[in-house]
């Protein structure tokens, strides 16, 4: 089963968690947080509507045809938020535990390569855009084949 | 034929999409966006670095010198930053 | 911060994966679920109280030195349990993404051969002791320096 | 010193603890485990096949072969399988 969601709304990471939870074996997530430590107060996300859920579906799909899954549940959330709230929850089900732990690793270092969002960071009083990092495409890179 | 800007190109362009209908000599991205670049200011600044740019023809990722013979749907925009 | 839970109780996982969204960046977590397709009525756990508690705090303890964690928790439930229920929950915190997700799959690997804990199986009306398996140890030896 | 038996150890055993005194002889994991399997019928049982028994010298996993001079608590059980 495939969950895809794009969304302005604060993330139910615990009621995605336990939606993962059907018939047994393991569940893998990974929430992504908007950091505390670097003076952001605001961090806005940006998304190409219709595509970007497109692209994440295609992901699920390959994580869940790849590594066998029962589920994997993709949740981005875009528009304006702030530290310590979530904008990224990943989560992966399978029989088998590496499978869901390598699952839900390839998501989340192939949906920062491959999925059409844009992040803008406010700090004090100016805001920017922020840059692309190699090391998300090298993460990204090791899964291919 | 429809033209989407995301992000700080589309905060140059000042428009977050707009219609156009580019001369027949304009059949792939790259030329697409140096044709978008005389448009205005904005285009010319929102394009000055092209290496920044990414695109999408019919909400496909696709590189520059991709065809848009047929595209209903062209999206430009710098590399993608989520997750 | 290092939370280590050995408990008959129901594990919480929403509560532990919210405790460990404290300074923001990546949380990754793993739930291991007691398998409702084999045919197995109840899952029964034994530990040896205080050495496995103490084994765990080890565990969450080398992989938040190894990977600059800023938590790790492990809840391990103990006692008779059926299937669908959560049987471990590991969680990790840090700054950064990989960090957190390698030391998830490092702590639930590892807590496979490295603390007391011995399952026995009710199928029908027999009871068999789990058998350790060769591919958990070569799962937990990958990790070895 | 005190013996500590877990999982179908302690069952073939039949108690999951005891206290014992090993006469000096008995200086290491394998002779306690040899002494101890003269106790009873039960104790041989749980003891027949050592490449299926593990143990902890004062709650450190240890291999067979290692010293128990000293030691307070020793635990003999089956490879764990945990998680």
């Amino acid at each position: 089963m495939i969950r895809v969601l794009v969304s302005p709304d604060a993330i139910d990471s615990a009621g995605e968690m336990a939606a993962l939870e059907t018939d047994g074996g393991a569940v893998a997530t990974f929430t992504g947080l908007v950091r505390a430590d670097d003076g952001v107060s605001v961090l806005e996300l940006e998304h190409y509507p219709g595509a970007t859920e497109a692209a994440l579906v295609r992901l699920a799909e390959a994580a869940r045809v790849r590594w066998g899954l029962s589920a994997a549940t993709i949740v981005h959330r875009v528009g304006p938020m702030r530290p310590g709230e979530r904008i990224v929850f990943v989560g992966t089900a399978s029989a088998h535990r590496a499978a869901a732990l390598e699952a839900c690793a390839f998501l989340i270092d192939r949906l920062k390569t491959d999925a059409p969002f844009w992040k803008r960071e406010t700090v004090g009083d100016a805001t920017r855009w922020v840059e692309a990092r190699a090391h998300d495409d090298a993460a990204a890179q090791r899964w291919r084949d | 034929m429809k033209i989407l800007y995301f992000a700080w190109v589309r905060e140059r362009v000042g428009v977050a999409e707009e219609d156009v209908t580019p001369p027949s000599g304009v059949d792939t991205v790259a030329a697409l966006v140096d044709w978008l670049a005389t448009r205005s200011d904005g285009h010319a600044a929102a394009f000055a670095e092209r290496d920044k740019l990414r695109a999408a023809v019919d909400q496909a990722f696709v590189a520059l010198d991709s065809p848009i013979a047929g595209a209903r749907e062209v999206a430009i925009f710098p590399p993608v930053t989520g997750g």
